[in-house]
């Protein structure tokens, strides 16, 4: 969020989705650090289906995935190193004249800050640091310098490093350095990875910021909440994650409240999140299952999932659209904004309301760009913010014309060395993300019989030459171990990692890669770097007759909470 | 891959590599008698008793063994549970076999025989005496007269389990056996199926 | 002729949604049920996600089917427009998986009730073996007898074909005539 | 023209062609899957087709031939047990049992020294045990009047050799001279290579030396006419029984050696007569022809007759002993090896073939006159004669070499621990020498203990 509200004025995805189902020959789909197919599968099928009808896709990522079968030029570059690789391309679009001069006269500001940054990141150069050779630079610089549109998409795969601010910058340099902003088929887009990250990231869930990204450092906005509210709102930032739990490790924060997340699985270093939370003197966690996080929580208030309460959830492109309730919680579980505002109550403020209708109102009038948008206009609609004005359409592409902050901003930054490398004692880099089948921690997705059929535990990927040196074969009992913990899973051996690099998720409560993930982060915007991390691997033993006697998964299995592996519970021992 | 189980491996010949050489069945019996003496012909003073089976036709040759069924026709025959899985072998506990030949009956494949039992050239007696009238000459030494009837009792293949490489495959000169991993060689076929899927799609997009 | 279902590596995007559908197809439960009774999860499609490819693979309903053709036990029948499995015949001697050239037939557990056999332990006595359970082949069955393919419906990327034997030969025809009229351009050149 | 050495049983070969691959001369010859032949005008009988042939009386196949039938048209005891093999030699054990039999015949054995390591394999004993000791007791329960040793005439052979060698080099005879104690190998030069007849030595090989002089000085010793002499050779190989039945070697007046049994037969016929092999006291050679050096005993392995030659004929030719009488340069594996020997300024350069197939490129190099070495071993068995086409049967090709390994080992190990380790210093050779022979190469010798190749050539 932070890099492109620097560079471009807004945080969020500046198109639309539906603009992929239009794009051809001459449009460019540049998808970076983002395993669409699996992480985003219809926006996935929207890629290649645009692929199919002549556009070009380029593929930054260090895994071979189902996108990158489809790309014309793949960038299979050595994880944390997309500032290199993303300034190479520039480097090489700058030399061939290939920029949008015009446009970058006109709408951009610190252009020659930016060019002598460019001007160091030579092809051969950037080859090295990034394990991509430099003629495939070259050709991907030539189809984004020479597409009509280039559409720009990332994820995680971009934020989460100690350079993700720096990524994020070096994408948004791209877009702008071609001029591919404000107009359909372009764009900067980061995909969200829930359904509502977006719209609670509208609503003022971040540290810095009241809803609308309104500043808490600006006091005119300071005095127009507290005069809605009728409370006083403090001046400093709020804590981000990281620094609340170093907050509870220095005793400055006694209480912590979770709404719908599960850090004891979902954070690095699960160890020191776990020392933590149990160390804080009051821990609520409010979801709609017993997360593990929630199993050593203090209080635990029973939320209504999706199908149980009214509201809004807005999407990754800005979409705002009603949410209908269709049946009854079950037990105690309440709607999250009934047990806020009782809660509010509790605490001595009046917070009389009686439908999230009432909320969505307060809030609107408060909130510029959600202005023009009523439960009654999302009654048969759905409208894309900024929508200031009741009879304003939405807005499908922002910065048209010029961008939010008015001029485009180049912020150039050099190429900097993820925190932990491969050494000789964790001589493996291990790289983190999803596989299609489950979502997150697998809270929801673990209970669903399909998906768990499909993907019943974790499955480690080791390079074929890795796993030979390890005297590892494929289905094999494996360690995975870091400076942080070590766990136990299964070993795939494929090439779609490359040699020296693991993949895991943080899907399999019982095997965790965030046992091992590092907490160092972003120092702007605290993001950690669940990318990049040094690991060893080695072979714990081959499995038995049954493949059901991976005993080892239930030894450590998860507490209670979390649903074990059926498939393989029923097997004979 | 999600068969949560390991399938029976399985050792089979393949017909194109095989010249009728019979070391198989050499090696086979060789590595299954008793005492571990050196293999030589002079210490093999039992008949020799393979448990595979060189099958010679005008197609060309092939041995016949035991495919370790998941559902062993032989196991779940045998009257008195003498077949039975171990890890993952179909094995005969020759102690508990009466030699009743169902198991012969029951294998599809024809790779289990009931064979007479020898130890260092000499018949295994067993306490079944013989009638007078089928009491004739012959038996190990020259002019000794039989009492009591041989031991019989079922043979298998069972994957030589004991050893790192079963001896057939080891010992064959022409490669033409290996060990089959039932897993393994699904998803060796299927990725094979999905490249020459992908091959099709590509050159005749539907 | 049998008809089969061929997926379409241009497009699939590797969802796995297939596997879920055919899966929970065959248990004619609701997942709630089988989530309760922790059935075991067996796809009679497979989701191939190699680095060079992703495709889901299932049975073809071969003319000269290899897996029929390599059953000892004859197992694997012709039935109306498709390959089927008789599970009570089955023994798990696995030919059919060698036979298969597409891998896509599977060996799985089954709770039929009749005589099993015994696992002994490594080491054990006699006594203490318990029952194996039953393993028997598993293939698609185009879900015959309930309509079209579960497979081909939820593919979100249509990449799943049923492909109808009269489809195939009018494709082929299709493209008789298609060249039949090529031919004709350059008519001149061959006189 | 008695039944042929090696033959192979049609009833039992199964087509499957190895023994054709094998075949050094290319003798054997058959369509895939079809039963093969052997042509004994190229067949040497070096048995290699013998120790590879898998192609056994199945019990799961039934053959026109009866079990009983098929172990007397070989010529083997009734009580063998083991399988029987398509590929296979003829056997003469029965011979040997009636001339046991028989009191008025006075039946003297040698031994090869190939023999001592492999013989206690068919009674369990790992590969490559040195027996000696229980070989001859197991003779003499035979009932062998004398158990005399070929390692005696090994020794004998190297004083000979060692002189024609010497007399060669001096007097610019025909270089290089060719070893002659292989009888296969003698037999494809005469076939094939006879325009080198005269590069073989003259010597004959230990074996029929052996038998030579115990119808002459043995003879004599025991006071006993030599026409009541049967003399058995157990050898380690099946070219062995052609050897001793070529007709000129009957230097002794009497056909030198009666009769060769392989070291397999002498297995069977110990079980036979219910020997416990195993658990014999160990007992010596008779003397004085059972007496041997540890240079005689090497000559089982690939390089052993070369090394036993080397270390006498360079003390002959100049005076001083060899430093060390480890000669590791001339040992090895299958194939070509050659080496260089200087010593007191004196050079020798050798080359050794150990494997018939090999030796092709180095005769042709002998015949371009290109050979720049002076003495060339030849052994057709791939590892000498302790791979022998008689020698005890390994059932599993994967354990081949590590017997064949152990046996070499064996050789050599029984060689250090001897302490008389060259040939000239057999103190019976010097006495055989004083009254009896004469001098090496002398007239006595020359009459009994050499053979005239080209002539042999023109007499077949």
């Amino acid at each position: 969020m932070e890099g492109l509200s620097t560079t471009l004025g807004s945080g969020a995805m500046t198109n639309s989705i539906a603009e992929l189902h239009t794009m051809g020959p001459g449009d460019t789909i540049f998808a970076i650090g983002t395993n669409t197919t699996e992480c985003h599968p219809i926006i996935g099928i929207a890629m290649i289906k645009a692929v199919k009808r002549g556009a070009k896709l380029i593929v930054v990522d260090p895994r071979a995935t189902t996108l990158t079968q489809h790309a014309d030029v793949w960038l299979r570059l050595q994880p944390g190193s997309d500032v290199a690789l993303l300034n190479a391309i520039a480097h090489v679009i700058l030399q061939n004249g290939w920029e949008a001069t015009e446009y970058i006269a006109k709408h951009t500001e610190n252009f020659s800050e930016f060019k002598k940054i460019a001007a160091r990141y030579f092809p051969y150069k950037a080859a090295e640091i990034t394990g991509v050779p430099a003629t495939l630079i070259k050709d991907a610089a030539k189809i984004i310098g020479q597409s009509r549109n280039v559409a720009i998409y990332y994820t995680m795969g971009v934020t989460q490093h100690t350079s993700g601010v720096d990524n994020v910058m070096a994408v948004s340099n791209i877009a702008v350095l071609t001029g591919n902003i404000g107009r359909a088929k372009t764009g900067v887009n980061p995909l969200r990875g829930q359904n509502n990250v977006q719209g609670a990231c509208d609503m003022g869930a971040l540290p810095d910021v009241l809803p609308g990204y309104q500043k808490v450092q600006k006091t005119d906005v300071r005095e127009k909440f507290a005069k809605a509210w009728g409370v006083e709102i403090p001046e400093e930032q709020g804590l981000t994650v990281p620094s609340v739990l170093d907050g509870i490790e220095k005793g400055e924060v006694k209480a912590v409240y979770i709404f719908g997340e599960n850090p004891l699985r979902s954070d690095p270093d699960i160890n020191h999140v776990k020392h933590c939370l149990e160390k804080v003197e009051l821990l609520i966690v409010q979801d709609i299952f017993l997360t593990e996080t929630a199993q050593i929580a203090d209080v635990v208030l029973p939320g209504a999932a999706f199908a149980e309460k009214d509201g809004t959830f807005t999407s990754t492109e800005r979409r705002v659209q009603r949410v209908r309730k269709a049946i009854e919680p079950p037990g105690q579980c309440k709607p999250d904004w009934q047990i806020l505002s009782e809660l509010i109550a509790a605490m001595g403020y009046p917070a009389a309301y009686s439908h999230p209708q009432e909320i969505f109102e307060e809030m609107r009038q408060l909130t510029p760009s959600y202005n023009g948008i009523s439960y009654a206009r999302l009654e048969n609609e759905s409208l894309q913010w900024p929508c200031p004005t009741n009879d304003h359409p939405g807005t499908p592409i922002l910065h048209v014309g010029s961008s939010i902050r008015g001029k485009a901003r180049f912020v150039p930054a050099d190429f900097r060395l993820p925190a932990e490398l491969p050494d000789k004692e964790y001589p493996m880099m291990l790289t983190t993300g999803r596989v299609v089948a489950h979502y997150h921690t697998g809270t929801m997705t673990r209970r669903c019989w399909g998906l768990r059929g499909v993907a019943p535990y974790e499955m480690v990927e080791i390079h074929p030459e890795d796993a030979a040196a390890l005297a590892i074969e494929d289905g094999d009992q494996i360690s995975v171990s870091s400076r942080r913990g070590e766990v136990l899973a299964v070993a795939k051996v494929t090439t779609r990692v490359s040699p020296g690099l693991v993949f895991m998720t943080f899907h399999y409560s019982e095997s965790s890669g965030n046992m091992l993930t590092n907490t160092a982060c972003d120092p702007t915007t605290q993001t950690p770097e669940l990318k990049v991390c040094a690991v060893a691997v080695r072979k714990v033993k081959s499995p038995g007759v049954h493949l059901a006697d991976t005993g080892f998964l239930q030894q450590n299995t998860a507490p209670e909470g979390v649903f074990h592996q059926p498939a393989l519970s029923n097997a004979p021992h | 891959m999600n068969m949560p189980y390991r399938l029976n491996r399985f050792v089979i010949a393949d017909p194109g590599k095989c010249i009728g050489c019979r070391v198989c069945e050499i090696a086979c019996a060789a590595v299954h008698e008793k005492e571990q003496t050196p293999l030589t012909v002079g210490n093999m003073q039992n008949p020799v008793q393979p448990r595979l089976y060189l099958v010679r036709s005008v197609q060309g040759s092939v041995p016949i063994q035991c495919r370790h069924c998941e559902d062993a026709p032989c196991a779940a025959a045998c009257p008195v549970l003498a077949i039975t899985q171990k890890e993952d072998v179909i094995f005969v506990d020759e102690s508990l076999c009466v030699g009743c030949k169902t198991c012969m009956l029951a294998c599809p494949f024809g790779a289990l025989k009931l064979v007479p039992v020898f130890e260092n050239g000499l018949p295994v007696e067993q306490n079944l005496p013989l009638h007078p009238e089928s009491q004739h000459q012959g038996g190990s030494t020259a002019g000794e007269k039989e009492e009591y009837k041989q031991l019989h009792v079922a043979s298998k293949c069972d994957r030589c389990s004991g050893l790192a490489e079963p001896a057939c495959v080891a010992n064959c000169p022409q490669q033409a056996l290996k060990v089959i991993q039932p897993e393994r060689h699904l998803t060796m076929r299927m990725h094979e199926a999905a490249l020459s899927l992908a091959a099709v799609a590509r050159k005749y997009a539907s | 002729m049998n008809a089969f279902v061929i997926g379409d590596a241009e497009l699939c995007i590797g969802c796995q949604a297939c596997m879920v559908a055919c899966a929970q197809a065959h248990e004619k439960m609701p997942t709630a049920a089988l989530n309760e009774r922790e059935t075991p999860f067996h796809s009679r499609i497979t989701v191939v996600n190699a680095p060079e490819v992703t495709v889901a693979v299932q049975c073809r309903h071969c003319e000269d089917s290899p897996c029929a053709r390599s059953c000892p036990v004859e197992a694997i029948v012709q039935k109306n427009a498709h390959i089927e499995v008789i599970k009570e015949k089955c023994i798990g001697c696995k030919s059919c998986v060698l036979a298969c050239p597409f891998g896509a037939i599977k060996i799985i557990e089954d709770d039929m009730n009749c005589a099993a056999i015994f696992i002994s332990p490594h080491d054990g006595t006699a006594h203490d073996r318990i029952e194996k359970a039953h393993f028997v082949v598993e293939k698609c069955d185009l879900c015959a007898g309930c309509g079209s393919p579960a497979c081909v419906a939820i593919c979100p990327a249509k990449a799943l074909q049923l492909v109808e034997p009269d489809a195939i030969a009018q494709k082929i025809e299709n493209r008789r005539i298609k060249n039949a009229n090529r031919i004709r351009l350059y008519r001149s050149q061959l006189a | 023209m008695k039944t042929p050495i090696i033959t192979i049983d049609q009833e039992l070969c199964t087509g499957c062609g190895r023994c054709r691959e094998i075949c050094p001369v290319g003798a054997i010859s058959g369509m895939p899957d079809t039963p093969h032949e052997v042509d004994s005008t190229r067949c040497i009988l070096c048995g290699q087709c013998v120790q590879i042939c898998s192609g056994y009386d199945s019990a799961n196949e039934t053959f026109a031939t009866s079990r009983v039938e098929r172990l007397k048209q070989r010529g083997m005891l009734p009580t063998v047990k083991e399988p029987l093999f398509a590929a296979h030699y003829r056997g003469d054990i029965n011979a040997v049992v009636a001339a046991l039999q028989q009191p008025d015949t006075f039946t003297i054995v040698q031994c090869a020294p190939a023999v001592r390591v492999a013989i206690g394999e068919e009674f369990g004993m790992p590969y490559g045990t040195l027996t000696p000791g229980k070989l001859s007791a197991a003779l003499h329960a035979l009932g062998f009047n004398r158990v005399y040793d070929t390692n005696f005439a090994a020794d004998l052979t190297i004083m000979e050799e060692g002189a024609e060698l010497i007399n060669r080099i001096k007097n610019k005879g025909r270089l290089p001279m060719f070893t002659s104690c292989c009888p296969g190998w003698v037999k494809y030069v005469e076939d094939q290579h006879d325009d080198l007849l005269d590069h073989l030595s003259s010597c004959k090989s230990p074996q029929q030396m052996a038998g030579t002089l115990f119808k002459t000085y043995g003879a004599k010793l025991d006071g006993i006419d030599p026409a009541h002499v049967f003399s058995v050779a157990v050898m380690p190989c099946t070219c062995k029984k052609f050897e001793c039945e070529r007709p000129e070697m009957n230097s002794s007046g009497y056909q030198d050696v009666d009769l060769v049994i392989t070291t397999r037969e002498l297995a069977q016929l110990i079980k036979h007569c219910g020997i416990d092999f195993t658990s014999l006291p160990d007992e010596a050679f008779d003397n004085p022809l059972g007496c041997y050096t540890g240079a005689g005993n090497i000559f089982g392995a690939t390089g052993g007759v070369m090394e036993a030659a080397l270390r006498s004929a360079c003390e002959m030719l100049t005076g001083t002993p060899l430093p060390s009488l480890e000669l590791e340069y001339v040992r090895g594996e299958e194939g070509i090896r050659r080496a260089t020997i200087c010593h007191e300024g004196v050079e020798l350069k050798v080359t050794i073939v150990a494997g018939l197939q090999y030796v092709g490129s180095v005769l042709e190099q002998v015949r371009r006159g290109e050979a720049d070495f002076h003495f060339l071993e030849v052994m057709c068995c791939p590892m000498g004669c302790v791979s022998g086409g008689g020698q005890p049967k390994i059932l599993l090709p994967a354990q081949r070499l590590e017997a064949h390994a152990g046996r070499k080992a064996g050789l050599y190990s029984h060689d250090k621990s001897l302490t008389v380790r060259k040939s000239h210093e057999n103190p019976q050779i010097k006495k055989l020498y004083e009254n009896f022979l004469g001098e090496p190469l002398g007239h006595e010798a020359h009459h009994l203990l050499h053979t005239d190749h080209q002539q042999n050539r023109r007499a077949v």
